[in-house]
């Protein structure tokens, strides 16, 4: 083995959504100390939840993060619901659906262009490749845009939906907005279909480490985002509300902040652990897309993620084209358009109560826990962030990567070590408000 | 015309904001052709250690370290601009300071909660000066590219100093107190096409406070609609409780 | 009299006629828009069409000066290229009732008025007009007679009279006459026909009553001695300074032009967008000077716009009666409410002054 | 949507050239202007224009130069806001959009063989520098001319040099204060009022006219009033908000008058009732 000392210091992992720093300590050759480190500054949002109404907590903790704002919505609004006793149409659900894939989408697609294809380019950022990749750009953008203005004619906007609320949606879309919306995703196809052709050039780093993966499971064909029970690929299952039980929150004599695990070391969520666990419900355009850029279930490079998103990306866009089309053909209820401040008047009856949302949001599954009076105010609040979840995992396979590239030039190191951060695609901002940051002595 | 050196920056928030800028689509590279983007972490590795043209402040300040690092992109700025709510007026992050900040971080961060130093959430313009305010949260784009367009020119850029219902109404949207729901509308700067309002939600006041607000009038409605005030109150420090700041906090 | 002028559609072709006339152009129509609201909005089908409406929440006069309009655009690339645009299309609004055929009216006046704006003239020679007769009162907010805006006094291409299962059409344009012999839809009257139009205006006659107790000849001279009234005083406590009353009012067309430069910086456009009086920096001046500051002096104005200024200058109100100022007010504050309590300050000087 | 180009538009601004920009204080710059092809702007002593700089916006300004000079004209601008604070960007050779002339100017042919009174304060010196040069280049015309200025401090006066040569001719009386003075000022000190009880004139046969700042007006009046110039001999020219020019906009209304065609320039008894005018 390569005896060097190397200390490795990334401040502001640029590239990710939030601040993070990776530092590594190596001393001859022996790997001292790797830590993925969240420095953003504390926004308390548990805290400031407490004596808000439940109906309000959607609006808030879609500020956790600008990012997820759907996902957390929707996470949100299945907690309060379910504190409330209170069971969405079918209608709204599938609504809420389509929002997701929007969501998953949107955010896949920026995290591939913006944040992962420079690195597999070997640039620094995508500005560069304005010039030297015009088209990839621009179709990007375009790709970017079109999930926007779909995301604007559902919800109002994508970063911080208006209309999606606790009951179901302030604002239904009309005749002509399901025909916009329709037209717009179809006309995404030759878009995407280049984007898995691009794909297939590219190299990935090869990099392998077995680790659990968990996501929501269902026993019907659906490819479960919404909905659904708890499983790892380690055959774990349990319902949502055990959810505490899946994440083992534990605390490690190195740092301050807890992690996660469930039956091994570490675990991972997200695109990669959702393709594993639930592949065969993969649309079938997208289990072609999956073969066309060689990705196979099980897949443990977690570098693959990225080429797991890519395929989400297939099989939302597909089912969300499939769920438009049955809207349109069964006609949207317009007396279903409920209105806002329905907790001003009392159209959701109010009890005290305790309730789980898990939905699986761009980087994995997300939790959020409430806990209300008998006035619908907020008594206890729990947000567990995947980014959270995955820390542990990518800090073990930091510790597997290092010593197999410790050959190489530091920036080369270095670079593998945030381009293995950013597969995982870390959403900083929306962890960084909760426990799991650490600290290491400086 | 030289194209100015841009930087983005982000303190405590969502970065829904700069999400917001990568939502512009294609328009994104009419952006890029005006201007220089020389930092912004969220999609650029690229760092730059001169002075900025332009800074771009997403973010409240909530922590000393914060302060610090603020003041130093001030002195390295010629033009500051603050976008978003959390920068131009505390935003959510100001529901903190409804709590004893101590207990808000005990909640959170239980025993451990010294590690995480916090100070009473403030507005960028509550600790450094401030040129150009781009409200909302998130913004809303077109406000931003005329902002943009008005420091490139170095002139004032007017935010709308009259209630978001003045676009309510050339929306044509019933109006929510008809509808039998408080809104913060009547007290809240316009500029934002009374987006929330136009997609079924009521305003939350989250582009701040006309300067001028008339108190009286506002209680005087929500008597005659019976909406509880302290439901309003509420509303009002989701948003805008930075407001109370006083200097010395 | 030409036997054209007076002509009825039975009401189960108004879907055919308004299936024709869009043919070739948009076609725009009151719609619900729930909650006891309107809109003027575009229609396909006369099943979209709210025949019996009160009035819109924005009036027609979103059609002749739209909301944001492009006036010039620019480029200085090759030195300074300016040129004046105008956008239009071509619309017909269908069933504008008289209160607002007043309002265009208005409108009319101002923008002919020398220097004329022909952005404007030239917008409303694309636009045709169909009216429709009120047959009561829309609601409390009303006060259209007292302004004389409750029947019919021109400035339509066709107007609609409904007397049950078929409509009296008055052909008044050449417009008109073209959109009623293409479309073939429409029959000569009969005496019937006649007898119950006759019988409405009638009975129009006996429901609309002055509003307020006064004489329409009364109210200048009226607002000429209330300019120092306690009840603008009054109206500083309530009112919000939102605009909406002016935003929905007919009449008034105050506007603001902004310049707006690309993102290239060397090619834009100025557009003019609606402003209103009511909003703080309205009459602010450079030197930071305001010139009416209070929301009492702005509130003012605005009546003084309706009642008193453009008497002076073209001889009529510049108030149709609509009532949409009263009935989007949050605050509360009702045109009536407000003619009233200054009548009552008025005679209770003129008592005092009398004992 | 059409769109198209219509020639008839009143929102079309002719294209101008900058001759010369040069900066008179530390909030004022004055701009020679000429308009492309040699058109004469044509306009009267007291008329404003607006110009435009594109990707701004458009202001009212006055006109401060005598119709006299006949292809070229003068304005006179003060860094205030949004387009000012453009406008003071600008250099010879740039281009600028003027639309106008609009509004009343001075009555000058009534003006004819009276005596004139002329007091400015401040930036209210640039109308009248127009009308005062018209009346210096036909001087036979008029009778008694008083000029009266007054200002902040010395270092805000504009056109030191025709102030200068206004002061030496024997045909003017010309004097001026400041609010406040610096050391090495010999003149008066004091606000403006305090120099017209001093000027000696026959109130049936002069004619007031009063430029300067909102604030200014109601006491030069009384003042004037208290000398026994009729209402009607007393014109002042008024500042207003403007967006059109054109008596639509609304901006620059004064209870029934419109600033920007009635007016700027009034005389005393139309706009005395006004409380809104002052
Ligand atoms: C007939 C006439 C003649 C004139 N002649 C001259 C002349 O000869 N020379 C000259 O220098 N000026 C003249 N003026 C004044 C000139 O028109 C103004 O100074 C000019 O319009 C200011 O425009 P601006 O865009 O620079 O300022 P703006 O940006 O419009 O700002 C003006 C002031 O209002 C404030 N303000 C404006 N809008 C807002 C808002 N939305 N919110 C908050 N504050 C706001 C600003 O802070 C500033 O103090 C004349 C005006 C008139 C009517
Ligand atoms: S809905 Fe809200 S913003 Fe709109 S008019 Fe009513 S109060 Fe104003
Ligand atoms: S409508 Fe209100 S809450 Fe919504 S963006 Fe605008 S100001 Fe903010
Ligand atoms: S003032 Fe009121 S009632 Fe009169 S026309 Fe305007 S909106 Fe209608």
């Amino acid at each position: 083995m390569n005896k060097r000392n190397i200390k490795i210091n990334v401040e502001y992992l640029t590239r990710v959504e939030g601040h993070g720093n990776i530092v590594v300590d190596v001393q001859e050759g022996k790997l001292n100390m790797c830590n993925l480190e969240i420095v953003e500054s504390p926004r308390l949002f548990e805290a400031m939840l407490r004596g808000r109404s439940v109906f309000e907590a959607q609006h808030i903790t879609s500020r956790i993060c600008g990012i997820c704002s759907c996902g957390h919505t929707l996470a949100s609004i299945q907690a309060a619901e379910d504190a409330l006793g209170f069971t969405p149409s079918e209608q709204t659900i599938k609504l809420r659906k389509l929002l997701l894939h929007y969501e998953i989408l949107d955010s896949h697609l920026l995290h591939i262009y913006l944040l992962v294809a420079p690195d597999l380019l070997g640039v620094k950022s995508f500005v560069p490749l304005i010039d030297t990749h015009n088209k990839v750009v621009r179709r990007a953008l375009r790709m970017k845009k079109t999930c926007n203005d779909v995301c604007d004619i559902l919800v109002g906007r994508h970063v911080h939906p208006i209309s999606a609320i606790v009951g179901g949606f302030t604002k239904l879309p009309k005749v002509k907005d399901l025909d916009d919306m329709l037209n717009m995703l179809e006309g995404m196809r030759p878009d995407m279909d280049a984007s898995v052709d691009l794909f297939k050039a590219v190299k990935i780093p090869e990099f392998e480490r077995d680790s659990e993966y968990i996501g929501l499971v269902s026993d019907d064909s659906e490819y479960p985002l919404l909905m659904g029970d708890l499983g790892s690929t380690d055959g774990v299952r349990m319902q949502k509300k055990d959810y505490r039980k899946m994440t083992n929150e534990f605390v490690v004599p190195h740092s301050t902040a807890k992690h996660t695990k469930l039956s091994r070391d570490s675990f991972a969520v997200g695109a990669l652990a959702r393709y594993n666990l639930n592949y065969d419900k993969l649309h079938p355009k997208a289990k072609a897309a999956s073969e066309a850029i060689g990705l196979k279930p099980k897949c443990i490079n977690p570098y693959m993620n990225t080429a797991a998103q890519l395929v989400e990306c297939v099989h939302c866009l597909e089912d969300a084209i499939q769920i438009i089309t049955d809207l349109k053909t069964r006609g949207v209820n317009y007396d279903e358009e409920i209105l806002v401040g329905v907790n001003e008047k009392n159209a959701i009856p109010v009890k005290a109560g305790k309730g789980v949302g898990a939905v699986e949001v761009p980087r994995g599954i997300l939790y959020h826990e409430y806990e209300i009076d008998e006035e619908g105010r907020m008594v206890h609040a729990n947000c567990v962030i995947p980014t959270n979840q995955n820390t542990n995992n990518i800090e073990h396979d930091m510790r597997k990567l290092i010593p197999e590239v410790l050959g190489k030039s530091d920036e080369e190191i270095t670079l593998a070590l945030e381009m293995l951060v950013r597969a995982y695609d870390p959403c900083i901002s929306c962890s960084a408000h909760f426990l799991n940051i650490k600290f290491v002595n400086r | 015309m030289k194209k100015p050196k841009v930087a983005f920056f982000d303190f405590a928030c969502c970065e829904g904001c700069q999400l917001q800028v990568a939502n512009m689509g294609e328009h994104l590279l009419d952006l890029l052709g005006a201007i220089d983007v020389v930092e912004f972490r969220e999609v650029m590795s690229e760092k730059w250690d001169k002075d900025y043209d332009i800074a771009i402040v997403e973010g409240s300040i909530t922590d000393p370290h914060a302060v610090e690092r603020i003041k130093k992109i001030r002195q390295r700025s010629k033009i500051l601009i603050a976008y978003g709510s959390c920068a131009t007026i505390g935003g959510v992050n100001g529901m903190k300071n409804n709590f004893e900040l101590d207990d808000a971080r005990k909640y959170v961060y239980g025993k451990q909660y010294t590690f995480f130093p916090s100070i009473k959430t403030r507005a960028v313009h509550q600790v450094v000066p401030v040129d150009y305010f781009v409200n909302g949260c998130p913004i809303y784009l077109p406000e931003l590219v005329a902002v943009l367009k008005a420091a490139l020119k170095g002139i004032p850029y007017y935010v709308p100093d009259y209630a978001v219902c003045v676009e309510c109404k050339l929306n044509e949207n019933v109006c929510m107190y008809e509808r039998g729901v408080g809104c913060m509308g009547p007290v809240t700067r316009a500029g934002c096409n009374s987006w929330c309002i136009n997609n079924g939600n009521i305003c939350y006041g989250c582009r701040g406070m006309v300067s001028n607000p008339n108190e009286n009038g506002a209680k005087d409605v929500l008597e005659k609609y019976n909406i509880p005030m302290d439901l309003v109150l509420n509303k009002m420090n989701m948003y805008n409780k930075c407001r109370e700041l006083k200097d010395n906090e | 009299m030409k036997d054209l002028q007076y002509l009825v559609l039975r009401k189960d072709d108004l879907s055919s006629f308004i299936t024709h006339l869009s043919r070739d152009q948009k076609v725009v129509a009151p719609v619900a828009k729930g909650h006891g609201t309107y809109s003027f909005e575009e229609v396909t089908s006369a099943k979209d069409i709210a025949l019996k409406y009160i009035p819109t929440i924005l009036p027609p006069k979103k059609f002749f000066m739209p909301q944001k309009e492009t006036l010039v655009e620019y480029d200085l690339k090759s030195g300074l290229e300016v040129n004046a645009v105008l956008e239009t299309e071509k619309i017909t609004i269908f069933g504008v009732h008289t209160c607002d055929l007043a309002g265009i009216q208005c409108l009319n006046m101002v923008f002919s008025e020398r220097p004329k704006d022909y952005n404007y003239l030239f917008r409303k020679r694309q636009i045709t007009i169909i009216g429709l007769e009120c047959n009561d009162y829309c609601d409390e907010h009303a006060s259209c007679n007292i302004v004389n805006s409750n029947m019919p006094n021109g400035g339509y291409d066709l107007f609609f009279t409904d007397i049950g299962d078929c409509f009296v059409v008055h052909v008044n344009t050449h417009a008109g006459e073209e959109m009623v012999e293409t479309s073939k839809l429409f029959k000569n009257p009969e005496r019937s026909h006649f007898d119950a139009f006759m019988a409405l205006r009638e009975k129009k006659k006996q429901i609309f009553k002055n509003e307020v107790p006064i004489e329409p000849r009364d109210i200048p001279e009226l607002f000429d001695r209330s300019f120092d009234s306690e009840v603008w005083k009054d109206l500083e406590t309530k009112c919000l300074s939102c605009g909406n009353c002016t935003n929905v009012c007919p009449t008034c067309y105050c506007f603001d032009i902004i310049d707006d430069i690309n993102l290239d910086m060397s090619s834009g456009k100025k557009y003019r967008k609606w402003d209103s009086c009511q909003l703080e920096p309205f009459a602010k001046v450079a030197g930071g000077e305001n010139f009416r500051k209070s929301r009492a002096a702005r509130q003012r104005h605005r009546y003084y716009r309706k009642f008193e200024y453009p008497v002076a200058k073209y001889s009529r109100f510049f108030c149709t009666g609509c009532g949409r100022c009263s009935r989007t007010c949050m605050a509360g504050i009702k045109l009536k409410d407000t003619l009233n309590a200054l009548i009552k300050e008025r005679m209770n000087k003129l008592w005092i002054k009398w004992l | 949507m059409d769109k198209m180009v219509i020639k008839e538009s009143r929102y079309i601004s002719k294209k101008a050239k900058i001759l010369r920009a040069t900066k008179m204080t530390e909030h004022e710059m004055m701009f020679e202007i000429s308009l492309e092809g040699g058109v004469t702007l044509d306009h009267e002593p007291g008329q404003f224009v607006m110009a435009s700089i594109f990707g701004v916006g458009e202001v009212p300004v006055s006109v401060c130069s005598s119709p006299t000079s006949k292809n070229t004209f003068d304005l006179c601008v003060r860094v205030v806001g949004k387009v000012t604070h453009a406008m003071h960007k600008l250099e010879a050779g740039d281009y600028i959009g003027i639309r106008g002339p609009y509004g009343k100017g001075f009555p000058i042919r009534i003006f004819e063989g009276n005596d004139l009174l002329i007091v400015a304060g401040g930036l209210g010196i640039a109308p009248l520098r127009s009308l005062i040069n018209y009346v210096l280049d036909n001087r036979r015309d008029f009778g008694k001319v008083h000029i009266l200025l007054g200002c902040k401090s010395p270092k805000d006066m504009l056109f030191l040099n025709e102030l200068d040569s206004w002061n030496k001719r024997m045909d003017v009386h010309y004097e001026c204060t400041v609010d406040k003075a610096e050391p090495d000022w010999a003149g008066n000190v004091g606000v403006i009022t305090t120099l017209i009880p001093g000027v000696d004139l026959e109130p049936e046969r002069t004619f007031a006219v009063v430029v300067g700042p909102p604030v200014m007006y109601k006491f030069v009046i009384k003042e004037l009033l208290e000398k026994n110039i009729p209402e009607r001999q007393i014109l002042v020219s008024f500042e207003r908000h403007m967006k059109c020019g054109m008596g639509k906009c609304g901006r620059c209304q004064i209870q029934n008058v419109y600033c920007c065609q009635d007016g700027p320039v009034f005389n005393y008894e139309q706009i005395k009732h006004m409380s809104e005018a002052f």
